[in-house]
């Protein structure tokens, strides 16, 4: 994919910008995001007439109006099934859907739930700024308890849902997670997330300046985020801290993950952990660790690839064309019993 | 026919017609039975109609009198256009069969009932206090009582076969004694049963045994002058190969058919429901064509796929009922926005909500012509019997893929369930379907607009230089962005309400069906009633009545001579199995005024209605 | 108005009313600036109606030409029925601002800009190459040049407030000035300013600071006779008690007014729509009143959770816009067949699809009244003014619960974001909502049915010994559980046919609104063309026109003598803002031939649309 | 809720059969289902008349029709939003949901999501039988890869769904499996869901005798299921086989359950864990489990209760009522900014 043809000479991030201006607020952490998606499509050098950004409704929605490439906005909450369909007609495009937490975990949270499952070959980006931004603010799947909006105005009542634990419920065979401010983390998950066989969900944290400004502080700020962030990369033990100074380990009674002084006390060796996204129930305990207690784990909690759906649509498709000698309707139309007047 | 007749006297004419329905528990193989029996009529000659009457439980308890299974045919020597409203022969594996099905009998006809089912078990979960076969209430039909299932198992008894396999054998003893009675050949069912039962050909060989020992027991009636065999003419069939169809299985086959018409795959996405489902299973089978087909988790996502597919290349389809319908309505909405061909079937049923599932309606008239958010108009059109459901289809297809929007084709639960013999169409003599404003051939080409049929170009990703952006927001109508410019809304707006109206133009004008322009009275229908409509008008015309029948194809728009046809009737009447839906696009197109006739029992029209409706609204001219 | 002259002479008759429109930035302040200047017309007497024309971006780059936020208000000393055609006066803050308001003026008007908007930047931003200040393209109006974000600076560089603050604080000082230009009082603005920052002292000062130096500069203009204030008449208003109201929260209000006229708790379930989501928001305040409000997580389960609620005994409401309401249509199903009154507002915007989602539009008629599977018939109802949504919600409550049934309540976005004077109605002098028919007297009665409305009780679980079953499922007439009778399918359709229609008899008849029977043409409007047809068959009967007007409230069914009122007419013509959708639903009704007039530009009609189509329909009668 | 009362003699089961005939097939696991409600009903001692039942469509969501209780028999999906809004408008019913797998996983899975999240007081009884039965034995979301169907005729490509993870995932507070065939067990599940303050969310794997018969014989038939089941009781060590002879430990480096022989080699008392239902990554773990070489986990496998949705509701209402001179709306309609005329 990533052969240099001289002809066609690499395209920059730059390149997949399309012509129409981009409408989202000042300071919107979806400008961090489509830098991210830009780089990565000139890093792995996607073609332009290959790519297809399917999306909802939402301000996170508008999304395929800016990149240059084949896009389709759909209606709220329904991207994953027309991508579904896409894939299914064309299985060499490379999709590309775009939810926010409500367009994708509240209206569209079923066809979230079953292209996750059934593994369509496409990356997934939820854009959680945890509120309704198109809409003006209303409280959304990811708002946190107390959160008051001009639907909640005494604060939200509803436990909020943990997109990568759902995601893990769902069937999910890549599920990561990143935050708009962090460029590199975030280029470095996409890259992956695009070379993955099936359904990569990634969701990123999405600064909403307006509507729920903040929301990342507590982890992303410079200050903090070394200290409330597990970083995960593959074969690395789960440290943290400015130093790495902090880091986790199994709690084997509690088969939980607990949080420990590198070179302390209770560094003795002992249910030390290395980070394997092959390991689901890791992927669910690094999916559940909560601040601020616990550090967030961003980075690429679960990867394990499975095949996926469109490939298997086909491979049926050849093998009942192996097994027959129907080729066209008239076949089909003159088989089983007929009689001639 | 005159059944009586027929079977008691030996020269009685041949009848142009017989009906006959077969009936018993779920677990009794009625359909089987029935479809067997419509083959070996059809392959003598018989032009036929069919219709299988399941019960809405999956499996009621045996002896049940909701568990109990049906199956009518009509079939005989003029073009037969229904079931028959009534039949002359019942075929009756046990009380409760016979207890639901006597209502659906002309006075006199014949009854065969499988005597040893007359249980007293089985009487009493009928609902029976005394046995109907000595109560007295089958007096005015002549009762023919058989030991069915154990002469079954005596023509079997020799064969190495369980009890319950010999059992089982019991319908193909009925089938046998039914050929005998209509002087039928077992030929072909016999070769199917030795097809069928290829891996077990014990199987195969006690039910050719009991076939032939019921078609034996009717010789040896015959013999003993009890009965005769009775022969219904044969029907002048046009040349050519056929071969049974329902309803279903033509829609399905249409949209394969269209997807190679146009050089597309098929790309269907559906979620079942009653009565559409089998279009979906069919379609499943055709894997070996490069059919497409994807379960969806709703409708909704079942429509969106559908138009993922058509915005990828394939062509498009979806098959539902009115429930399922009103979920895909937003997402219509936006394949007209999107200006993207999908092709959606709807197989009515009666409703409102859930309804009466297994029960056919045309209720969903209003929602396929009216049933979205803005102006949003959609090409609607119908299918008047099971292998109409095929040109349909296709109809559906072209005008979609023609004019990039989608269609919905209307059809429905008992379309979808019948079957009637259908000439095998050539796909090499059907017309291609266009797709030739798919071929860009400058930078503006994804919005691009034929000036003739208003289509936009069918661009799919994947061709390097068109990259473009489509959705549900309205659209410059050059540049094909995002606008909110209030005159482009206006001429958008125009755009594709003309679209949808300027096909007028297109579509073949209105024909009467039968009889005359300036007739007194003409019974204008759409869909499944064509059947009883036709022939009740036939007989009336027959009759001396000026009354003719013209029928719909294109519900909306309306071909362009429609109103014009119509208002050259003194009277027109609409008989519809809805509380009077068509009767209200008619009047929204400005077609002259016309009563309506609805029906809304969950079932189809009778002749005897239409023909009494007609008398009712006419002197005969002499 | 004739601006100038009013501007400009001293003694120049004051005007019977004025338009004027406030534009600048997303972030400057406009919506507050218009509503308090709104509000200070109404307390000195006028009557007013106002709209805010937001930008659909969340929040644009400063300075961009699809930024501009607007706010336009007419007020005067007559019946005010609409916000005006085009505004006697602009106040536009920066260059973006006026760019996109230059079309909404009319010739003449006065145009005050803030000139320290006018730089480079600012100009290019909003795309023009040359200042319009200088470029003669603003000859024509009076265009009044004043550095009002200077000014605003200087008003307050006294006060303890960051420059941030300071020049928030430029909305007030235009406020200032446009009282000025009036001659209305600061009083009521001093106050709201004070209460809004009582926590905030210094911000309210600044606002009070920069709002006296607006109207002192205008005094200074006075003085130097460049300008005058402008007195405009003040209107004869019914005396009452009065507040504003815009639509969405009269919606709000009128559900929550319906539940205690019924003695029930509002269950209000709904999912954020534009422009249906204020109701939300109003509704979530009223929680001390005992109201339920729930988001769902799409509009199905919102509007299966108004089913349950009203199941539950609290009166089940929503609220949504076309795309919403078309995913709600299986569920309106369910609540037709289960009985189950649900309030169902749709607050229309510009479709198909997702359309133009922040204009408006009244394009969803056919959704309602036609637009779900089955024969399933819901009243209808439509809202003309924002007061009035309180009226039409508690009538469509009262429709809801008199006959068991879900109603449709159409507002559009128009209507939810205009805001006029409202006289508060007493909620003791409002008529009851009787749900005397939800007291069963014997075992029969969760199915008994009242023999007038046809409406059956209204049980909720709780209540022992009335436990039963209700679903989507036919229903038998009497004992109420699951009926597959083919008959019984025949009543019940009739039943729940009769009963929506049979509502007919109960609604008030149709009245003219101005003019008389007989008059040459009628205007027939419905929803918010009230406001325009209103003025202008005023304006044309005036000029001696025979030309009535009349309005629509019940959209399905229609009162019993509409036709015959509509018959009295020698021609109809109905402006409304879709393609001709009350035109085919009285055509269906077999009310006279109406001629349409659509208009799909996501704008309300205009006065002069309307006045320029009935001057081309007839000659004046002297 | 279990007080005798002379006057009104306590219930049996038989007393809660409505007056409709039964229509399930012959054989149907619905039947056994039934009983146990019905047992559970009069275990508990439920008052019909506040017994509310709300389900779907499909066989299983005729259910209500059966009890002689309230009933509504919604439309294919919904039952979840039909029984929100009737415990929002009368918190103190006791409502149960019925729902299939198709009726609950596939078209209704967004609504099952939302009210796990939210918490609503109710039972959830998912009759997973692995097809679409009342539309004639489609495959559904658990059915296996490969399975054949009408729809499928090839052999499923979806890898299922496992609705215990799924429900978990959402955030359900109490989640249980059981199996039609396991009475007592049923019995007891149910007593507990019932007594549980939330969405108790119950999978029941029931089999269809029509469509997909033989589906829970691997695992329920009498001479497999002490191998084949972990059958879960608080507080127990998680042992399974006829004589208790194998158990299900921690792996704490691969952080799974391993199965070991008790008193074998690795019974060395490490790691040894004791079924604590409010263990969110136990109840994971024992979720993931997968026959063959692991049993299945029935009983009660999460149990973690936290506020329900209604309760808050009307919290939040009590505290504006609290804090709030309106008390009408007239109240509401006179405040503001008015003027007199
Ligand atoms: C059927 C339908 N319902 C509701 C809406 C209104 N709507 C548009 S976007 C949105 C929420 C978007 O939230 P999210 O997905 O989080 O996107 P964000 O704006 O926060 O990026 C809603 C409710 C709609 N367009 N269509
Ligand atoms: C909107 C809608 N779509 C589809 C259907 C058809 N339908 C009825 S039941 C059912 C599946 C039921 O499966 P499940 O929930 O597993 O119940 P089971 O019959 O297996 O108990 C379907 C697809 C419907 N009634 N309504
Ligand atoms: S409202 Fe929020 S999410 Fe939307 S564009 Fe503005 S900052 Fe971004
Ligand atoms: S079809 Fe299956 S699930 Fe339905 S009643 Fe029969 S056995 Fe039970
Ligand atoms: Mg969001
Ligand atoms: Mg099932």
């Amino acid at each position: 994919m990533n052969i240099q043809d001289p002809a066609n000479p690499p395209l920059k991030d730059k390149d997949y910008a399309s012509n129409q201006e981009v409408r989202w607020c000042a300071g919107c952490g979806d400008y961090a995001i489509i830098k991210a998606v830009q780089k990565t499509l000139a890093a792995v050098g996607a073609k332009k007439e290959n790519t297809v950004f399917v999306s909802g409704i939402g301000c996170s929605s508008r999304f395929p109006y800016y990149i240059d490439s084949y896009g389709f906005h759909g209606i709220h909450g329904r991207a994953p099934a027309i991508a579904s369909g896409t894939l299914l007609a064309n299985p060499d495009l490379d999709v590309w859907v775009i939810t926010g937490d409500g367009d994708g975990l509240s209206i569209g949270g079923n066809h979230l739930l079953h292209i996750l499952r059934r593994n369509f070959n496409c990356q997934i980006l939820l854009f959680n700024n945890g509120t309704y931004a198109l809409t003006k603010g209303q409280y959304s799947p990811t708002s946190l308890k107390g959160q008051r909006s001009p639907s909640s105005p005494m604060g939200v009542i509803d436990p909020p849902l943990e997109p990568a634990q759902f995601a893990i419920g769902a069937g999910a065979r890549f599920v990561a997670r990143a935050i708009d401010t962090q460029q590199k983390q975030l280029v470095d998950i996409l890259t992956q997330a695009y070379h993955h066989q099936g359904a990569a969900f990634v969701e990123i944290f999405q600064n909403c300046v307006v509507f729920n400004d903040g929301m990342t502080e507590s982890f992303a700020a410079k200050s903090t985020a070394s200290d409330a962030q597990v970083m995960l990369e593959e074969g690395k033990p789960l440290t943290f801290g400015k130093n790495g100074e902090r880091a986790l380990k199994c709690d084997p009674g509690k088969l939980n993950l607990k949080v420990y002084d590198v070179g302390g006390e209770e560094d003795d060796g002992h249910c030390e952990i290395l980070h394997d996204p092959s390991n689901r129930t890791l992927a669910f305990l690094l999916a559940q660790l909560e601040l601020p207690d616990q550090p967030l784990a961003t980075g690429i909690i679960y990867n394990d690839p499975s095949p996926s759906y469109e490939v298997e649509t086909y491979k049926q498709i050849e093998q009942a064309q192996e097994n027959s000698q129907r080729r066209r309707m008239n076949d089909v139309l003159k088989q089983g019993f007929t009689w001639t007047i | 026919m005159s059944s009586e007749l027929c079977f008691t006297e030996l020269d009685a004419e041949a009848p142009d017609s017989a009906v006959v329905r077969f009936a018993g528990d779920s677990g009794d193989g009625i359909q089987v039975l029935g479809s067997q029996f419509g083959l070996a009529n059809a392959m003598a000659g018989n032009d036929i109609a069919t219709f299988p009457d399941y019960p809405s439980e999956v499996r009621a308890p045996a002896g049940s009198t909701y568990g109990v299974s049906a199956f009518q045919i009509q079939f005989g020597g003029r073009n037969i256009r229904t079931i028959g409203d009534a039949a002359d022969v019942l075929i009756a594996l046990n009380p409760a069969a016979l207890k639901v099905n006597l209502d659906e009998l002309n006075p006199g006809s014949l009854i065969v009932v499988d005597e040893d089912a007359f249980t007293t078990r089985f009487l009493q979960k009928a609902g029976y206090e005394e046995s109907p076969l000595e109560s007295g209430e089958l007096d005015g039909y002549r009762v023919i009582r058989i030991g069915i299932s154990k002469l079954t198992l005596a023509a079997v008894s020799d064969l190495e076969v369980t009890k319950k396999e010999a059992q089982r054998c019991k319908n193909f003893w009925a089938l046998g004694f039914t050929f005998w009675l209509f002087n039928r050949n077992r030929g072909a069912t016999i070769s199917w049963l030795q097809k069928k039962f290829a891996a077990k050909p014990h199987i195969a060989e006690a039910n050719i045994a009991a076939l032939n020992a019921g078609h034996a027991y009717g010789e040896t009636m015959e013999a003993s002058h009890e009965i005769n065999p009775c022969n219904i003419r044969s029907a002048e069939m046009e040349p050519g190969t056929y071969r049974m169809v329902t309803g279903s299985q033509a829609a399905a086959w249409g949209l394969a058919a269209a997807a190679e018409l146009c050089g597309r795959r098929l790309g269907f996405c559906s979620y079942p429901i009653t009565p559409a489902t089998p279009i979906l299973h069919h379609l499943a089978t055709l894997k070996d064509l490069g059919v497409v087909t994807f379960q969806a988790e709703d409708e909704i996502a079942a429509m969106c796929s559908a138009i993922g597919c058509s915005y990828g290349g394939a062509l498009g389809a979806t098959a539902t009922s009115g429930p399922g319908m009103a979920l895909k309505t937003e997402a219509i909405g936006l394949a007209v926005m999107a200006e993207l061909p999908v092709v959606i079937i709807n197989s009515q049923r009666a409703g409102p909500s859930t309804g009466l599932p297994t029960k056919t309606e045309q209720s969903d008239l209003y929602q396929a012509v009216y049933g979205r958010n803005g102006d949003t108009p959609v090409p609607v059109i119908a299918a008047r019997s099971p292998s109409d459901c095929f040109d349909a289809t296709v109809e559906a297809a072209r005008i979609a893929v023609t004019y990039m929007t989608p269609v919905i084709m209307l059809m429905d639960g008992f379309l979808g369930n019948a079957a009637e013999p259908w000439q095998i169409p050539d796909m090499d003599k059907l017309k291609p379907i266009d797709t030739a404003h798919n071929v860009p051939r400058d930078e503006e080409r994804p919005f691009h607009r034929n000036s003739k049929t208003l289509a936009r170009d069918w661009v799919s990703p994947g061709r390097p230089g068109l990259e473009h952006r489509i959705g549900g927001l309205e659209r410059d109508i050059l540049s094909g962005n995002v606008s909110y410019d209030p005159e482009n809304h206006q001429r958008m707006s125009q755009i594709r309400f003309d679209k949808v109206h300027n096909l007028t133009k297109d579509l073949p004008p209105l024909n009467v069906e039968q009889g005359e322009l300036w007739d007194e009275l003409a019974v204008v229908g759409w869909g499944s009633t064509y059947g009883p409509i036709s022939r009740a008008v036939m007989n009336m015309r027959a009759k001396g009545y000026s009354v003719a029948h013209v029928h719909l194809r294109y519900m909306y728009p309306f071909p362009k001579n429609q109103c014009k046809v119509l208002s050259t009737f003194d009277r027109l009447l609409v008989p519809e199995m809805n509380m009077g839906q068509l009767v209200s696009v008619m009047r929204d197109a400005d077609c002259p005024p016309a009563e309506g006739m609805p029906k809304v029992t969950g079932r189809p029209f009778t002749i005897a209605e239409i023909e009494a409706a007609i008398a009712a609204r006419l002197e005969v001219k002499s």
